[in-house]
């Protein structure tokens, strides 16, 4: 006789018994448990929404996998990524780089979760989410590898995380504190709640529409493949979250608070690079912040006023950045592109006409530096990299290990902190918050001015890029026309 | 729409067909279409049939799986049975 | 210019051109050697559990899965096995089953869902604390097999309870208080808490699992089949293909480990000599119910 | 001897780190920052240097200003507050 789901499930779902032969918090320990250490009862209701059976998850997968595979035996081969845009490349790069390996650190923080979650139903669906992560690792791994051959930078798709690169410091210093190191109450809050119902979406589901818009079907189908697996496992999120708000409200909300900032920071390089600058003006439907606006302001906030907690106390500062901080960021990033592993555009009129539309309460501020360097390139003109590109290292936040960014080019907003007889420099007060908040997780990192400041790294900036980041001649980034542009030409 | 809730399709047959049935059920459906998806907005409450499906689309339709292959995000509390699946938020906005 | 490489950086010794397998699990960890950026109550846990476990090996990527499985392979396996047992299980006919062959039942099946349960938490633990990529892998395949294998145990207990009611419905008391299942639970539970990497991985493989899967499956196969109970016996000989993986990866993990240092052939041996009488105990004490069955 | 400072120059986008000599006056500094930025931001001719809300005097050096490593700076044009 066939059973309903709705029938049998609940006599697999629900399997924690009494311990006689040692105790509950040592099956359980808070340190691999996380906190608040609470006995199991006040977990048993622990309730997964979206349910799914072993069965349908291996039948659901192994259809998506076959789904994937076929769009990538009609347009997966090297030529036909290398019909596309030199700048959508660029964009394949940024994400191809960041992501794979993070999604193996993922997999790694849901087997703890599959171990130490404080019920069996949720150690259940955290195992699943932990053989998504591992889909999400394999599938941009074997899907680019051929690409290797044709354009050394794809080599940065695995290699990203080994490196010293700044951009790997500061995306290692995220991943490790929310996947490797975190407890399963902890890696909820992070990831499920904040991470895979607001940004993931935008990235995945976004970045996938403008892959839809620009013809790159492979890419296309990949990213909405991956976050249909997002939207079942991030159901994880909510409920946690609200046995964490019954128990320990100010820990959800601070827990809250520094994700949802962490994770800001590093989508608006990864995708709002993407979006307002790497996509080909022509295929751009929305601009990065009204992709924000829908996935993050709309749908986040909504989420968080449904489990009880407020907005982050920073939210004023948060929505100011969201004129801001990616251009601060793609800028700098343009004038120091060699000292990352894909390349870089400078926008054009029609560009910076669109980017003045989408943005116009900030543009007119930030235009003038790309005047500067569309000067600098037409004093030199077209090949001269080094011309346009910036010699003296740069600063990092002593907290999100990124370019100092924060604020706008008249006031930039780091500010230098000293505590037990160190110093710090943070880009932001959110970033000085977070870290004032567990300084023992984060006062130990040595930032690259650190490390350069001890001898462990040149502060000539070539050799830096060269010994330290692990860039070669033919892998760091480049303008992507050679500062060749048609509207330079005059 | 502050309360809305519902799905995120992606914009294939069966994308739509669950465009169809969520009409079907609802009043005050909001559909934008972003080209490469389809967002689906109820205020306060959405309500998928798998018989509404199942009609849409002329054959058998499973929850969760079928849908999940469709749907790479959704907006709401979900709440997935063998018959029907209900997004809705737990408190007001 | 170099020559335009033909794979990834760290492929490039490999001497031939890598399958899927190497490409999507080799070096996946970035952790281990580096250390952790950031401080967390986790630190030292690693450091006790798994930097300074007695099992020690400098490249734990040097384990090959013997079936080399990825997960598009995994979810293609799978798939088909579990496909097989939905036809087994739904064309069973339980009403011809003997109610003594239900009764004897009903103290093992639904019981065993606990410590089935169990052992997908402690694969789940190897993963997390595995310092290799590729060892994670096959642990969470491992886990998700024995997930696979609670979900059919409760959908077969379903089953069973359409015919008898009462079928199942004290098992979690059996399981924590039945003499028959103390000692297995007292293993159980016992396992559990051995977090030292090299201790959890030697028990588990070398000590627990040939045990547990001979009586649990093999021997309860046989005993479903003898009782006219088929649709059990298929089902777990299904089962009973993925422990044959577990018992593969497992050993050559276990040779491979053995072999790196003699160190570790000895934390082996002495984690075996604790472990094995445990385990053979709780087994033999489980069979007993199996002994007054029909 | 050296001492690094993290500079800011007015209309830039980011922080970069400069290696001043504590013998080495501020307009010298100031110069220097102006020469890394100016891939970004077109040198001014006059301005003026602020630490910790302070203008600091042109002539002075590193040292007689009060600068310890890794303080920060910033280059404004001179007609600014």
């Amino acid at each position: 006789m066939k059973l309903a789901r709705d029938d049998w499930f609940d006599l697999a779902r629900k399997l924690d018994w009494t311990y006689g032969y040692v105790g509950e918090r040592d099956v359980f320990p808070e340190e691999a448990s996380g906190a608040p250490w609470l006995p199991h009862d006040a977990w048993a209701g622990w309730n997964e929404p979206f349910r799914t059976t072993y069965a349908e998850y291996v039948a659901t997968q192994a259809q998506k996998e076959a789904a994937v595979h076929a769009v990538r035996e009609a347009v997966g081969r090297p030529e036909d990524f290398q019909r596309h845009d030199r700048r959508w490349l660029s964009a394949l790069k940024l994400h191809a780089a960041t992501l794979p390996l993070a999604e193996f650190a993922a997999t790694i923080g849901n087997l703890r979760a599959a171990r130490f979650a404080r019920d069996s139903a949720w150690r259940g669906t955290a195992l699943l989410g932990a053989l998504d992560e591992l889909r999400h690792t394999q599938l941009p791994l074997v899907a680019l590898h051929d690409l290797v051959k044709w354009d050394r930078q794809f080599d940065w798709t695995h290699r990203f995380y080994h490196s010293n690169d700044w951009v790997a410091i500061a995306a290692r210093h995220v991943m490790d504190e929310m996947l490797l190191a975190a407890d399963p109450i902890e890696l909820a809050v992070a990831t499920n709640f904040v991470f895979e119902t607001g940004f993931t979406n935008l990235q995945f589901v976004g970045l996938s529409a403008m892959a839809h818009d620009v013809g790159d079907r492979m890419f296309e189908t990949m990213l909405k493949s991956i976050q249909t697996d997002e939207a079942r496992h991030a159901q994880i999120g909510p409920t946690v979250v609200r046995t964490l708000v019954a128990h320990d409200r100010a820990r959800a909300q601070r827990l809250v608070d520094k994700w949802f900032w962490r994770h800001w920071l590093l989508f608006a390089v990864v995708t709002g690079f993407a979006m307002d600058y790497l996509t080909p003006l022509a295929h751009r439907r929305s601009s990065f912040k009204e992709f924000m606006q829908e996935w993050v302001l709309d749908q986040f906030a909504r989420s968080l006023a449904d489990v009880g907690l407020e907005l982050p106390a920073y939210w004023p500062t948060f929505l100011e950045s969201l004129d801001w901080y990616h251009h601060m960021v793609y800028a700098s990033a343009y004038t120091y592109r060699a000292t990352v592993w894909f390349d870089l555009a400078v926008p054009g009129p029609d560009e910076r006409a669109w980017l003045r539309a989408k943005y116009p309460a900030s543009w007119d501020a930030l235009d003038p530096v790309w005047e500067r360097v569309a000067e600098r390139w037409r004093e030199s003109g077209p090949g001269v990299e080094w011309y346009t590109h910036g010699t003296t290292p740069v600063g990092f936040c002593s907290l999100c290990q990124l370019v100092l960014c924060g604020g706008t080019p008249a006031r930039n907003t780091a500010q230098v902190v000293d505590r037990d007889g160190r110093r710090y420099i943070f880009c932001s007060e959110p970033c000085r918050t977070i870290f004032e908040a567990e300084p023992e997780r984060y006062a130990e990192h040595r930032d690259v001015v650190k490390q350069i400041l001890a001898g462990e790294a040149p502060a000539n900036l070539l050799e830096l890029l060269r010994t330290h980041f692990g860039l070669t001649q033919d892998e760091w980034g480049k303008d992507v026309a050679g500062g060749d542009y048609p509207w330079l030409r005059r | 729409m502050t309360d809305g809730v519902g799905p995120v399709l992606e914009a294939s047959d069966g994308g739509r067909a669950v465009v169809e049935a969520i009409r079907a059920d609802n009043t005050g459906v909001v559909v934008l279409d972003r080209g490469a998806y389809l967002r689906v907005l109820v205020p306060h409450r959405c309500i998928l049939r798998r018989a509404a499906i199942e009609r849409a689309l002329g054959r058998p339709f499973a929850f969760p799986s079928d849908l999940e292959l469709v749907m790479p995000a959704f907006q709401g509390n979900v709440t997935i049975t063998d018959d029907e699946v209900v997004w809705a938020w737990s408190s007001s906005g | 210019m170099k020559p335009a490489p033909r794979t990834y950086w760290h492929l490039a010794q490999l001497g031939r051109r890598p399958n899927d397998y190497d490409v999507g699990s080799s070096r996946l960890l970035f952790y281990p050697e580096r250390g952790l950026s950031t401080g967390a109550a986790i630190r030292p846990w690693l450091r006790r559990y798994q930097i300074e476990s007695p099992l020690q090996c400098r490249d734990w990527d040097a384990f090959r899965d013997p079936r080399e499985t990825t997960y598009a392979s995994y979810a293609q396996l799978q798939r088909t096995q579990e496909a097989f047992v939905d036809g087994v299980l739904d064309a069973a006919d339980d009403r011809r089953l003997d109610p003594a062959w239900l009764a004897r039942l009903g103290s093992i099946l639904p019981v065993l869902r606990f410590p089935c349960h169990a052992l997908q938490m402690v694969a789940s633990y190897l993963g997390t604390l595995a310092p290799g990529g590729r060892v994670a892998i096959a642990c969470a395949f491992h886990a998700a097999d024995e997930l696979r294998r609670v979900q059919r145990l409760a959908y077969r207990m379903r089953q069973l309870q359409h015919v008898d009611a009462s079928f199942g419905v004290a098992a979690r008391d059996h399981w924590e208080t039945a003499p028959a299942w103390q000692p297995l639970r007292e293993l159980i539970e016992r396992l559990l808490v051995a977090y030292d990497l090299g201790e959890a991985l030697i028990a588990l493989h070398v000590a627990v699992l040939p045990r547990f899967d001979e009586l649990f499956v093999v021997e309860l196969a046989a005993l479903a089949r003898r009782n006219g109970d088929d649709a059990l016996a298929n089902l777990l000989h299904s089962l009973g293909e993925d422990c044959r993986w577990h018992r593969a990866y497992g050993g050559a993990l276990v040779e491979l480990l053995a072999n790196k240092r003699p160190e570790n052939a000895a934390a082996i041996a002495a984690w075996q000599g604790r472990w094995e009488p445990l385990a053979a105990r709780a087994v033999a004490a489980a069979a007993a119910l199996f002994e007054a069955a029909p | 001897m050296l001492v690094p400072l993290y500079g800011f120059v007015a209309g830039d986008t980011l922080g970069i780190l400069v290696l001043a000599r504590d013998d080495e006056t501020i307009a010298s500094v100031a110069a220097q920052l102006q020469r890394a930025a100016t891939v970004r931001v077109r040198p001014r001719a006059r301005v003026r240097v602020l630490a910790r809300g302070a203008v600091l005097d042109p002539a002075a050096t590193v040292s007689a200003s009060g600068l310890t490593a890794l303080d920060r700076i910033d280059v404004v044009a001179a007609e600014e507050p």
